[in-house]
């Protein structure tokens, strides 16, 4: 069944009126995906491609059964969505959102955790299981089912990773966004220890970027739990100390977070680190033998 | 967002955390007048959004108005690892017993905010952390409930201050917390935080750096920017909602997302080239994005070539483009262009684009081979 | 501690509330210049600290000022439930579309703070919470992130509002929540919250209970406190730092401890008597407080005997007594007093004060039954 | 071996050098109880009544491993004092200090809870196991080994009801006082779940007083879940509505809390509700048989 979202997967859209929230409904049910409910406060009793809009989640909860939620709400308000997802127990929250306060973020991270909820992003493209479920807001048709799981905290440089995957005729299990942000739900490990735990998962590609130390917690991880091959990818390797390159995450500051030292704990835990997004297709063809 | 020392202290003085007071000034002799008031002797400090001012001679003592004047002389138009100095900080010089580093920072491995102490102050904590990191105490604060009063106690004697200095100073690293968190920082930084020979505790040096995605919410932060700090560029950039960073290199970079970006700018590395930018136009790629971006990346006097790397995702690639046509008519082009188009539709894009006469490739590694190339002057425009 | 209807107001307008703005008036010339400025129609109210002041006259609507006077002038002065009225708040009358209830309590079975709000606004929400229970929804509080906005809005969304009403009453819900935790309140209501015939909305009646756990917290509240409106032996108790509560009996009660404190008062009313008070002196229960509780006891006309039943626990029998003693010196006691003393060394502190000619027994229920027959006159002071 | 504290209880006191800390750890001491160390910021090195002192938890824990605390600190520091003890893994707090703001003790409460620890108060007298350990303020010669135990919202109230149980020649397994404020860590039921599972306790006594509801839940805990007798007792029967009586949780609001309820409530659980402190012996002694 891959990992996280599949057939199973009953969608709730929160922020379904707006924009992005209306594009993408429709973009994913075209893909397949079991969207059951949208939410915008105000806009209860409408609907948008044929999804019933609830004002509240509970309301939606109540008539539809969602176990996933998806998060197309302006970052000021995107905070207490991602509480009014959790608090009403859906247990698989995507928040596509970007520019969240990153304190606001350090108290959702908390509350999320406390209440066994796992959320995905923000500030991530989403998630896909090829030719079952798509929640976010990739390109579905650039994917093909297959044995490879993907992480990533990028969101256009994993398709262009899985679009060389797909065209190398290597298709996917499941690929998560896990998000370009300093405080995201669901790092590099949780995502790990999924595929690993995955029957349908035989290979992974882990893809990084300058900043911070999950990649680095990521490859002792990978050292010691994880047995299925890994190939990985890191970008920033010419990005400069102190400046921020776009993803609020994405940036070397206090001496860490460099691409060097990534590369270098991957590469020490096993991991072959591609030097360009289309050698990963390459490594995963010697990994996949 | 980077402020200013002064900055800086203000905020840290309107918490309650006492602050060696002085006075901004952008003259000599409004540097004279300072000292002349504050009473000498005094320091001047350079007022720029870069470390490292102590040793490139940004911080310089007097022990009179003149040499308050001479030294603000010295310091104004100077370049401090690329930043021109515009401002001084006049403050009174501060008969210290012991300098001491306090600093909040965000722990992301832990999702938390950690206050960092160490007896090790004045110093660069980069530095400690990496050679003496057992001279540095933490305490990580409850994501819920902030740092606790014991735990910000704990520090003061974790350093091993003496008992009656321990109040004070745990009352410093609540309110330098409570400063963080008001302001949205993503870093607060007392460096040094000196104990007098009065035996009291003064901030000598204040350090604030603001978190982008919460200025929303903060619109009074605005006024705290310093255009002259700037680069012009990232500032137009950023007018126009486009991530910008510039470097030194001759290849204009123009892609959709952050990620993809940088793995853009490593494959012109990889080749031999060099990029002159970070830029990331957004998910969308509308044309005027581009426009815009491509404007940038061509003000720019070192840009020999333009690489346009877009992943056209969703949108379909014709209509991308559309886009980039639409934006080339409007932006004088005057060095060769590399186009790579990916996507929905993307034989579509790739021809109009060619018959336009522009250079369409396939992937980006060959994108980036054609640009270094052409920055190599080894091919002209298509 | 309990505020005015006024002083709660002003509270919410410093929280962006809404409120109906009126003037606090002492004098039927005030309430009558006040409706002049503020334009007639207008409501007089009565500012007292008890409920139920509609049904007894203490609100009152005046077409005109000279009608806002006369309306004052029958209103203060009255007395509702005990309580006389010093004040009249006159505020502009509202043209009502709907009146709703928005109050924040605490929920002491789920220790969360909890926000309730009804249709059924304007009555009283406790009659409303017993018959019709279903018309109150509720909300529970975070009790480290506070109210969510998702809540608020579902508590309008509950109540059955238009959409472009949700808002506006969510955004009220969320103030009223930030008022009360910030001012450590026990209870913030809005009662009612008046949908206007114009489509906005106005608290119409605003009240605070505050903490009094929190008073340390919050100096500013001393100024709150009406000494009109307490009586005036237990302001005294509370300066004292007794817990006091008067009564309509004629048993004097002191006693350590509030729980034996109230048992105490049952056992005076088992044994068909009746209790002047509640009086707790705190657990050290030294000669000092013992006198001043004394003296509030006995400063009650209606008290016939005065009961005092301490438990020495820790303290030992005979230090207890001799407070006593020194207590009874300096107080002038004109009636019986019977003493129920336990603990540690009690035959020594009971032979103490039975030298002393007074009366001592073993048990609180022999205590209790001695008082009431001396309260019923059938036995002198021992 | 009772509940909660016994011979095996290694005790920390929080605020140990103060005049109330200092006075009880002594009065412990002299019961029998076992004080490992104290902590009063700034005083660390020294020692009360040859108690070592410790300027932090943390340091007192790693020095000397107490497996409970008691806090004497004053109400405005009194909440820090029980995170200083939470946050370093002390599995049983006992707060004794009066006047914590409410809304303080509902985050209290919140994050005690959330990292499993118990809470005793605050505003509470503390708990003693006659013969074993004494950790509170009571006087400890008034209580006897024996069978009953004992849960109580008050502190000389208590005191009256042990002696009168004592001098009838009736012990008791374990005495709590819960304490007497609005939000409280320790709820009747969980001391009634405690000796309902405790070997030596035979019968229970409750007492409770005016307002709230506990005695109400209480009662409904009782019927459902207690094989043990229980005998309560509820003070404020006379109380008037609105009036606080001396504890800040003791007051009759919004209709509920009587005395009335709580006793109506408590004989229909089937349990006899004395009328006297002392009749409550009395009572115990039916039960008991």
């Amino acid at each position: 069944m891959s990992v996280l979202v599949g057939l199973e997967t009953r969608l709730l859209v929160q922020g379904i009126t707006g924009r992005e929230g209306s594009f993408h409904t429709a973009q994913m049910l075209e893909y397949g995906t079991k969207v059951v409910a949208g939410v915008t406060p105000g806009a209860g009793g409408r609907d948008v491609h044929g999804v019933p809009v609830f004002n509240t989640v509970a309301a939606a909860v109540e008539a539809t059964s969602p176990n996933a939620s998806i998060i197309y709400v302006p970052a000021p308000y995107a905070p207490d969505a991602i509480y009014e997802a959790v608090d009403a127990g859906i247990p698989l929250v995507v928040c596509i959102t970007e520019g969240i306060p990153t304190l606001e973020m350090v108290k959702v991270y908390e509350h999320v955790r406390s209440r066994g909820c796992r959320l995905i992003g923000p500030n991530c493209p989403g998630l896909i299981t090829p030719g079952q479920a798509k929640v976010g807001i990739m390109p579905g048709y650039i994917h093909h089912p297959g044995p490879v799981g993907i992480v990533s905290r990028s969101g256009t440089l994993t398709y262009e990773v899985v679009w060389a995957l797909t065209r190398a005729g290597i298709g996917q299990s499941t690929a998560v966004g896990i998000g370009g942000d300093p405080i995201i739900g669901t790092s590099f490990i949780d995502v790990l220890e999924m595929f690993q735990a995955d029957p349908e998962t035989k290979a992974i590609v882990l893809i990084g970027e300058i900043g911070g130390t999950d990649e680095e917690a990521a490859a002792a991880y990978i050292k010691e739990h994880v047995t299925k091959p890994v190939v990985g990818f890191i970008a920033g390797r010419t990005a400069p100390p102190g400046k921020r390159m776009g993803h609020a995450g994405a940036i070397i500051s206090g001496g860490q977070g460099t691409a060097a030292e990534k590369i270098a704990a991957l590469e020490a835990a096993g991991v072959p680190v591609a030097e360009r997004p289309a050698q990963v297709a390459e490594l995963i063809r010697n990994v996949l033998g | 967002m980077n402020i200013h020392e002064y900055q800086a202290a203000e905020i840290f003085s309107r918490f309650g955390i006492p602050v060696n007071k002085g006075k901004v000034c952008a003259t000599p002799e409004e540097a004279r007048a300072a000292a002349d008031e504050l009473g000498v002797p005094v320091v001047i400090k350079a007022q720029v959004h870069v470390g490292g001012r102590g040793k490139a001679g940004g911080i310089r003592l007097a022990a009179n108005p003149g040499e308050a004047a001479q030294a603000a002389r010295q310091i104004l138009g100077m370049s401090i690892r690329g930043a021109t100095v515009h401002k001084v900080l006049v403050a009174p010089a501060v008969d210290i017993a012991h300098e001491y580093y306090l600093g909040v920072v965000l722990d992301r491995a832990r999702r938390r905010i950690t206050v960092m102490a160490s007896a090790a102050g004045g110093i660069d904590i980069e530095e400690v952390a990496r050679e003496t990191p057992e001279k540095i105490v933490r305490e990580h604060a409850d994501p819920l409930l902030g740092l606790h009063d014991y735990q910000a106690r704990r520090l003061g004697f974790a350093l091993g201050l003496e008992p009656a200095l321990v109040r004070p100073f745990a009352a410093i690293a609540r309110q330098l917390f409570a400063a963080y968190t008001a302001v949205d920082a993503s870093l607060a930084e007392i460096n040094p935080l000196a104990l007098t020979s009065g035996g009291t505790w003064l901030a000598l040096d204040s350090k604030v750096v603001l978190d982008d995605n919460a200025l929303f919410r903060h619109p009074e932060h605005e006024a705290l920017r310093d255009p002259e700090a700037e680069d012009p560029l990232e500032r137009e950039a950023r007018a126009a909602g486009i991530s910008f960073v510039r470097l030194d290199g001759t290849i204009g970079c123009v892609v959709n997302g952050a990620g993809l970006s940088m793995a853009t700018m490593d494959a012109v590395k990889l080749y031999g080239g060099s990029p002159a930018n970070f830029l990331d136009v957004g998910g969308g790629a509308s044309s005027q994005q581009v426009a815009t971006a491509l404007r940038l990346v061509l003000s720019d006097p070192n840009v020999r070539v333009v690489l346009i790397n877009i992943f056209g995702g969703i949108t379909r690639c014709d209509v991308v483009a559309e886009g980039l046509l639409e934006a080339l008519k409007t932006v004088e082009v005057r060095v060769p262009v590399v186009i790579r188009l990916v996507g929905t539709r993307q034989e579509e894009g790739r021809r109009m684009l060619a018959e336009a006469g522009l250079t369409v490739v396939d992937t980006m590694e060959e994108a980036a081979q054609r640009a270094v190339a052409a920055a190599q002057g080894r091919e002209a425009r298509a």
